[in-house]
């Protein structure tokens, strides 16, 4: 038998190592991010839009993409920073019920037979209104005990640390261990063969859409968590930093080909690539180029050693 | 003495003519103060997107490279408190301007927008004191100043119950999505006298209700030159009267010369007041002369300046 | 006699215009090994669909152990352990063998399914093909379509809780190699001997003959004959399925091709490979050992990525096509004009009565079957599919074809003139490679070449090409 | 009945009657002048129109293919030849041919990346649109600089009552519903978008056809914004942001399949004038910025709800 890296391996191996190289990189700029605070300073944006890049992950599974996470996100930050700090019960009734929103648009799109890109742009619309009605100008505030979990200290790594990889072993297992994350794959895989073998595909497409909403509403108190207060447009970046951050870590956009831990490597590599280019001191002018030229440096970085890697199966 | 110290602005936005200005601006009276030795650095940082995340990002950056101080026109007043708050707990002096933050361990430049909303009100009661019909032309919905600008608006025609809004628009403070909005709800408006704005929005608005071949209304200018150029030349034409009213991009450097004050350990207030640029018929023509083709009417500030701002807040 | 498993009562099926089921009546019993023939569009998926709940009969009833079923679903079916293997990949090819074996088996969860569901496939896989060496932690898309096959056979047949009772293998073969396709059926004949009911549908006769206890054939959506497998004959089987009965496939005179211009070479590792002018040289080996890659390469070396070509080198007949084969939006017409599109437009415009003339020509000279070019490709059955990518690429003016085992799933009457055609065309200059899991077509070819290992193991000419030297080429140095 | 069957199974009708829709209800119950609205419409709808279907294209290459980079295109476009032009009416051709050059030029990288790097094209186009947003505000710091005054002239005016913007949108969209519906390229990218594989096997020159693909859709885009700049008076930085989410809003609404494959001119028309009359009418009825986002986007899944479930393989 061939000895060969899994697929699964492979897909995991590449974001980090991009990742590590990029972490040495921004150490040897500025070694003062090497220690305890850095760390968190660097990483602690990371851990809403890890949250929201697994979201983004579940719906990719299934073979549909979320063009509404931004904005959704964004709503949630909203309903966090005022009805659950003033009524927490109400807040987290409508959470609990925008997660079973986000189930209904799965069922909906799957009985319908809909684009999912289409439904979820005018969701886009309907969250981004809903956020403006909420919060017509910038406020609220932080529940404490959000601010206070955000901005735990815990023994030996930094809170962004630790909390980036409780979401990394929770969604590994929700996704790749658990049956019910076989059956979202297998949808997004093979959808005539799950239908064949008796599951429903409405509940799998269903359960898909509500675990993302979780998730995202996660991302949400979690970003409140960080920045105290909300804003209608807080969050607008992270519909396309979500999709961004699943190819990072190796996803696709169709065949339910995904990996958690690859998704949230690939939130921490956006948000360290922000950074890494801070530290260069680039013009004011080309700033902003800067950052499409990082994006494409770190995927050529994934093709390199993508090449490397098939070659060394081929010896 | 200031001279080992560094500043750094923090910019969340570079889109469009008035951050451009503010931009080159602080590039140019900063380079001065490096040059002659004021201060050792004074670094633009952009983002990639207007987003209060990606700035709060950046802030924590900037916490990690050193700077002294931070000069901070920020994407929310209010989302920033935490990285803001973060840097305070550094040592480092935070001094926001125009998009300015709540958190009460920073500075804050600000301009009275409700009040810059007020008085286009206040001016169109003078020039149409019968009243009439207004056009209102919003921002970003959801941002602070958007907000401000038109609760300022609507405290005026509360003022002068003679005005009544019949339309409504958000134009992003874009001149072709105001143009877009406007050129919308005109066939369903009744006959509108008068336009106020936000800034940047004007222009667009003439060209739509010129389009519709409407009679124009008196449109409040944001002090754009093409805003300028085209007031003037309606002025010329047929002797159009309106006025122009926006905050000046130079106020980054007032919030430079406040930082390096604060550095150099002048007790200085927490809130600070400018007041905004307003363009009037007669000075019309020596405004448009000082400003660059295509930029916006702007005003830097010296370190004499500054210190005149500090004390008269006293 | 025992009951039935599965009694279909007089099933009426059609889609639009067409029957695909007029009236069949088909009891399996247990322990008896049914053998379904027919032609393609003969209406045997659909039956299967109707047994395998996947497809309610618009008429017609389904009984099972003696009980009319008034509500059958796929539910009701897997309960009572009938169990499917389509031809048409059915797995999640981006899940590992283990998870696709969760998805098949609804009652396996619960902690530690993994492990269960290992042990479970495992089990089955190394009784259906011992010395197989699939890793069950692989994900499927990484295995090579005859392992993916295997896997999707062994699936079938695994037991994890309600035991497979009857078992439909709607053409589990094609991607076999002959030694797979032996083990597969000596298991089928212990599963029937132990009790068990198997559907066996194959287009290639002598599985049939070889495993079936009784052989049913079909014809235009009816059930025209039906016999115990001792009382048929190949010749007869042929003769019922309403094929005109040719000759024994035999191989065309020999040629003399050494001083024939070489139309198209590939040099790597091992024996280059080189084919004539006019030459039929045939790719075999076990499969998945490199020929439909040596295929993809010298397509690949001789087509244009980035401009159109004038007069196209290479044309290619895919096997697997779903894969990439068919366009599944196009009807039928585009499908097969797509590749001959330069000759039948000017300055870049296609013609659309040239285009729907070409079509008509090959419809009726290959027998596509279908009422309408403009109907939807997948509205026809696999096997006319196939037929039209067969037309696809003889209707360019590609001097060399490429062909990936294209005739998976092509009945026996379309495979005779489909080799009639090649021989013409051959003669007419043009050169034919053919790799064939199927040995009988393989044993048409002027040259073959055996593939091991990912290259050239052996080359055999004019008479040396022969069953026993090609399986020794396949199988030498394995053994060592 | 048969003729209301056929004629609900057109993709693009949905898109049609929606617009009607808003445009009725406009005139009637907001009393707007049917002339002025018409005119309105029918003049920026013309700019999505033009970007729409240069996204259409793209889209029509398949899942994940997508082109984020055409909001900075148009921005570049606009700005660099207004620049050139310098209010000059002898500099319009040259304007127009160095817009044109910067498209070439966009797309050419764009597929650069592509293709090389194997980048997927919705991170690909995003990092692209970065670069091209630095280089246009390096080029002239945002300076709005008037259109020469024939090509001002020319944008703004109509010709028999019909603004000349939207004839020029015509003139594009017939040659694009030609290149799609008879020619081979037509087939190709169709080809392509359903299977890329299955194209290439087939002897389609998958490269060259995409790369042209992409070239279309940035050359579109920079004519799009050459034309917004001279119509609104000059190049703004931020001219071409609402084009983003409306070029694929356009398309999609349209009916063109977002799986790629099947694409559609006529439902860009519809799904225009109903994204420009639907902010119309919202705005008339004086509906605050909340509300007129979730109506928005109620509107669009309503519509996309209407148009779905259709069976597939219509063609
Ligand atoms: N979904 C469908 N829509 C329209 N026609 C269909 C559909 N499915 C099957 N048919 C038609 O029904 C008939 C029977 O098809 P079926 O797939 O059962 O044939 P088959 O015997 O399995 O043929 P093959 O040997 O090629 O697999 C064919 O004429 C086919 O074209
Ligand atoms: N997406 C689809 N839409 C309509 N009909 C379909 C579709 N997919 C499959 N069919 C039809 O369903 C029937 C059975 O499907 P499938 O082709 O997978 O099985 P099969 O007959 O075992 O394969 P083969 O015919 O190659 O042996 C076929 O007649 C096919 O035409
Ligand atoms: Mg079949
Ligand atoms: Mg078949």
């Amino acid at each position: 038998m061939r000895r060969t890296l899994s697929a699964d391996a492979m897909r995991l191996a590449i974001p980090a190592l991009s990742l590590t190289i990029l972490l040495a990189a921004v150490f040897w700029l500025q070694p003062r991010a090497m220690s305890y605070v850095g760390l968190n300073l660097l990483f602690n944006l990371a851990v809403p839009i890890a949250l929201a890049t697994i979201a983004q992950m579940l719906i990719m599974s299934v073979n549909d993409l979320d063009l509404s996470m931004g904005t959704f996100v964004s709503f949630v930050a909203c309903v966090t920073a005022t009805f659950l700090r003033e009524a927490p019960l109400v807040g987290m009734l409508i959470l609990f019920g925008v997660v079973v929103v986000y189930a209904g648009l799965g069922v909906v799109i799957h009985l319908r037979n809909l684009p999912s890109i289409v439904v979820s742009l005018g969701m886009s619309f309907v969250w981004a209104g809903l956020a403006v009605l909420l919060l017509p100008a910038p406020g609220g505030q932080a529940p404490d005990w959000v601010r206070a979990l955000m901005t735990m200290k815990p023994p030996v790594a930094p809170m962004a640390i630790v909390a980036s990889i409780l979401i990394a072993i929770v969604a590994h297992f929700v996704v790749m261990r658990s049956s019910l994350g076989v059956l979202i794959r297998g949808v997004g895989g093979n959808q005539r063969s799950v239908e064949r073998a008796g599951w429903s595909v409405v509940g799998a497409r269903a359960a898909a859409y509500g675990l993302a909403g979780v998730f995202a509403v996660l991302a949400g108190v979690a970003l409140v968590g960080l920045t105290t207060s909300a804003d209608a447009n807080i969050a607008l970046r992270y519909t396309l930093l979500s999709i961004a951050g699943v190819i990072l870590g190796g996803g696709e956009f169709i065949g339910g080909r995904v990996s958690p831990i690859g998704a949230v490597i690939g939130a921490l590599t956006l948000t360290l690539a922000g950074s890494f280019l801070s530290f260069l001191r680039i013009s004011p002018d080309w700033q902003i180029g800067a950052q499409g030229a990082i994006l494409i440096i770190v995927l050529a970085l994934r093709l390199l050693l993508n090449r490397l890697e098939k070659r060394e199966k081929r010896r | 003495d200031t001279s080992g110290k560094k500043i750094a602005l923090s910019n969340n936005y570079a889109g469009n003519s008035w951050r451009q200005a503010m931009l080159t601006s602080w590039e140019k009276v900063t380079g001065e103060a490096v040059k002659a030795g004021v201060v050792a650095a004074a670094d633009a940082f952009t983002t990639a997107e207007n987003q209060a995340t990606e700035q709060a990002a950046q802030i924590q950056n900037m916490i990690l490279q050193g700077y002294d101080a931070i000069v901070l026109n920020a994407a929310s007043p209010t989302a920033l408190n935490g990285a803001v708050k973060e840097a305070c707990d550094a040592g480092i002096t935070v001094v926001s301007f125009d998009g300015i933050v709540t958190e009460p361990c920073a500075w804050r430049i600000a301009v009275d927008f409700k009040e810059m909303g007020r008085s286009q009100v206040e001016y169109l009661s003078k020039k149409l004191p019968n009243g009439g019909n207004l056009l209102e032309i919003r921002g970003l919905a959801g941002v602070f100043v958007d907000d401000e600008i038109s609760a300022g608006i609507h405290e005026g025609v509360k003022q002068f119950p003679q005005f009544k809004i019949v339309g409504s628009v958000h134009g992003d403070w874009a001149q072709d999505v105001a143009q877009k909005a406007v050129a919308g709800v005109l066939p369903s408006l009744p006959e509108v006298i008068g336009v106020v704005t936000q800034g940047g929005d004007g222009y667009g608005a003439a060209q739509a209700i010129a389009a519709a071949k409407r009679p124009m209304p008196v449109i409040v200018m944001g002090n754009r030159e093409d805003e300028l150029k085209w007031w003037k030349e309606q002025k010329d034409a047929n002797g159009y009267e309106t006025m122009s009213v926006s905050i000046a991009p130079g106020v980054s450097t007032l919030a430079f010369w406040v930082a390096q004050q604060i550095l150099d350990g002048k007790e200085v207030k927490k809130d600070l007041v400018v007041p905004f640029l307003r363009i009037d018929q007669d000075n019309l023509e020596q405004n448009l002369a000082n400003t660059q083709a295509g930029g916006v009417a702007n005003v830097e500030y010296t370190q004499a300046d500054a210190i005149k701002v500090i004390e008269s807040a006293k | 006699m025992p009951k039935a498993i599965i009694e279909v009562a007089d099933a009426k099926v059609s889609f639009g215009a067409v029957k695909a089921l007029d009236g069949v009546t088909l009891a399996i019993a247990p322990g008896e090994c049914v053998g379904l023939v027919g032609h393609n569009g003969a209406g045997k998926s659909t039956i299967v669909s109707v047994i395998n709940g996947g497809l309610a009969p618009h008429q017609g009833s389904i009984a099972s152990d003696g009980e009319v079923l008034a509500r059958y679903g796929i539910n009701a079916a897997r309960s009572r352990g009938v169990r499917c293997v389509f031809q048409e990949l059915s797995l999640c090819p981006n899940l590992t063998v283990v998870e696709n074996t969760r998805i098949l088996h609804r009652h396996l969860g619960g902690l530690g399914w993994r492990r269960r569901a290992k042990q479970v496939i495992e089990q089955s896989l190394d009784a259906i093909f011992p010395g197989h060496d699939i890793n069950t932690d692989r994900t499927v898309g990484d295995l090579s379509i005859a392992e993916r096959q295997m896997v999707e056979i062994a699936m079938a047949f695994s037991d994890a809780g309600i035991a497979p009772r009857l078992i439909i293998l709607d053409e589990p073969t094609s991607s076999l190699d002959a030694s797979l396709a032996e083990q597969m059926l000596a298991h089928v004949r212990r599963f029937v001997a132990s009790g068990g009911s198997v559907i066996l549908i194959s287009h290639i006769l002598h599985e049939i003959l070889t495993t079936a206890s009784r052989i049913v054939v079909m014809k235009d959506g009816r059930i025209v004959a039906e016999r115990p497998a001792a009382a048929w004959t190949e010749h007869g089987l042929v003769e019922a399925m309403g094929s005109v009965v040719k000759g024994e496939a035999h191989r065309r005179a020999m040629r003399d091709l050494a001083d024939a211009p070489v139309a198209i070479e590939h040099v790597g590792r091992g024996t280059p490979f080189r084919a004539r002018r006019g030459e039929i040289v045939g790719l075999a080996g076990l499969a998945g050992h490199g020929q439909t890659e040596m295929l993809m390469r010298l397509h690949a070396a001789s087509s244009a990525d980035w401009l159109p070509r004038r007069d196209p080198a290479v044309t290619f007949v895919a096997g697997d096509r779903r894969l990439n084969g068919i366009f599944e939006l196009w009807s039928i017409l585009k499908n097969l004009s797509v590749a001959a599109l330069g000759d039948l437009a000017q300055h870049g415009v296609v013609k659309g009565d040239a285009e729907a003339e070409r079509a008509g020509e090959w419809k009726r000279r290959i027998e596509i079957r279908t009422p309408d070019m403009a109907s939807h490709i997948l509205s026809l059955s696999g096997g006319n599919q196939q037929k039209v990518l067969f037309a696809r690429a003889l209707s360019t003016r590609a001097p060399v074809v490429l062909m990936d085992d294209p005739m998976r799933g092509v009945d026996v009457g379309t495979k005779q003139e489909v080799y009639e055609i090649i021989r013409q065309e051959a003669a007419r200059g043009r050169t034919f490679v053919w790799y064939s899991t199927e040995m009988e077509e393989v044993c048409l070819c002027d040259r073959v070449y055996v593939f091991r290992e990912g290259a050239i193991a052996a080359e055999l000419q004019g008479d040396a090409v022969t069953e026993e030297n090609i399986l020794a080429a396949s199988f030498a140095g394995l053994a060592a | 009945m048969r003729l209301l069957d056929r004629i609900s199974r057109r993709p693009w009708i949905w898109s049609w009657f929606a617009a009607f829709l808003a445009w009725f209800a406009t005139i009637v119950t907001g009393g707007a002048s049917t002339l002025g609205l018409s005119q309105a419409a029918l003049t920026f709808a013309a700019f999505s129109i033009i970007v729409g279907i240069g996204q259409m294209f793209v889209i029509t290459l398949g899942p994940g293919n997508i082109d984020l980079s055409v909001p900075s295109t148009m921005t570049l476009a606009g700005t660099v030849a207004l620049k050139l032009m310098d209010v000059d009416n002898a500099m319009i051709l040259p304007g127009l041919m160095i817009a044109v050059l910067i498209g070439i030029a966009v797309g050419v990288f764009n597929y650069a990346l592509i293709k090389a790097l194997r980048i997927p094209p919705i991170i690909a186009t995003l990092s692209m649109s970065f670069i091209i947003q630095s280089a246009a505000i390096w080029t002239n710091r945002g300076l709005r600089i008037k259109p020469p005054s024939v090509l001002a002239d020319f944008t703004t005016a109509t010709t028999l009552g019909v603004p000349n913007v939207s004839l020029v949108a015509l003139v594009i969209s017939v040659c694009a519903w030609f290149l799609l519906e008879k020619t081979i390229y037509g087939r190709w990218i169709s080809a392509i978008g359903q299977s890329m594989p299955a194209a290439r096997m087939a002897g389609i020159p998958v490269d060259g056809t995409r790369f042209v693909t992409y070239l279309f859709c940035a050359v579109l885009a920079a004519l799009a914004g050459y034309l917004l700049a001279c119509f609104s008076g000059g190049a703004a930085l931020n001219m071409g942001t609402e084009y983003l989410l409306m070029s694929i809003a356009v398309v999609v609404l349209g009916g063109t399949a977002v799986a790629g494959g099947d694409s559609n001119v006529p439902g860009i028309w519809g799904a225009s004038l109903f994204m420009f009359l639907v902010v119309s009418m919202l705005n008339t009825y004086g509906l605050g910025a909340g509300i007129r986002l979730i109506m928005t986007g109620l509107i669009i899944i309503s519509v996309i709800m209407l148009a779905g479930g259709r069976q597939p393989g219509a063609r």
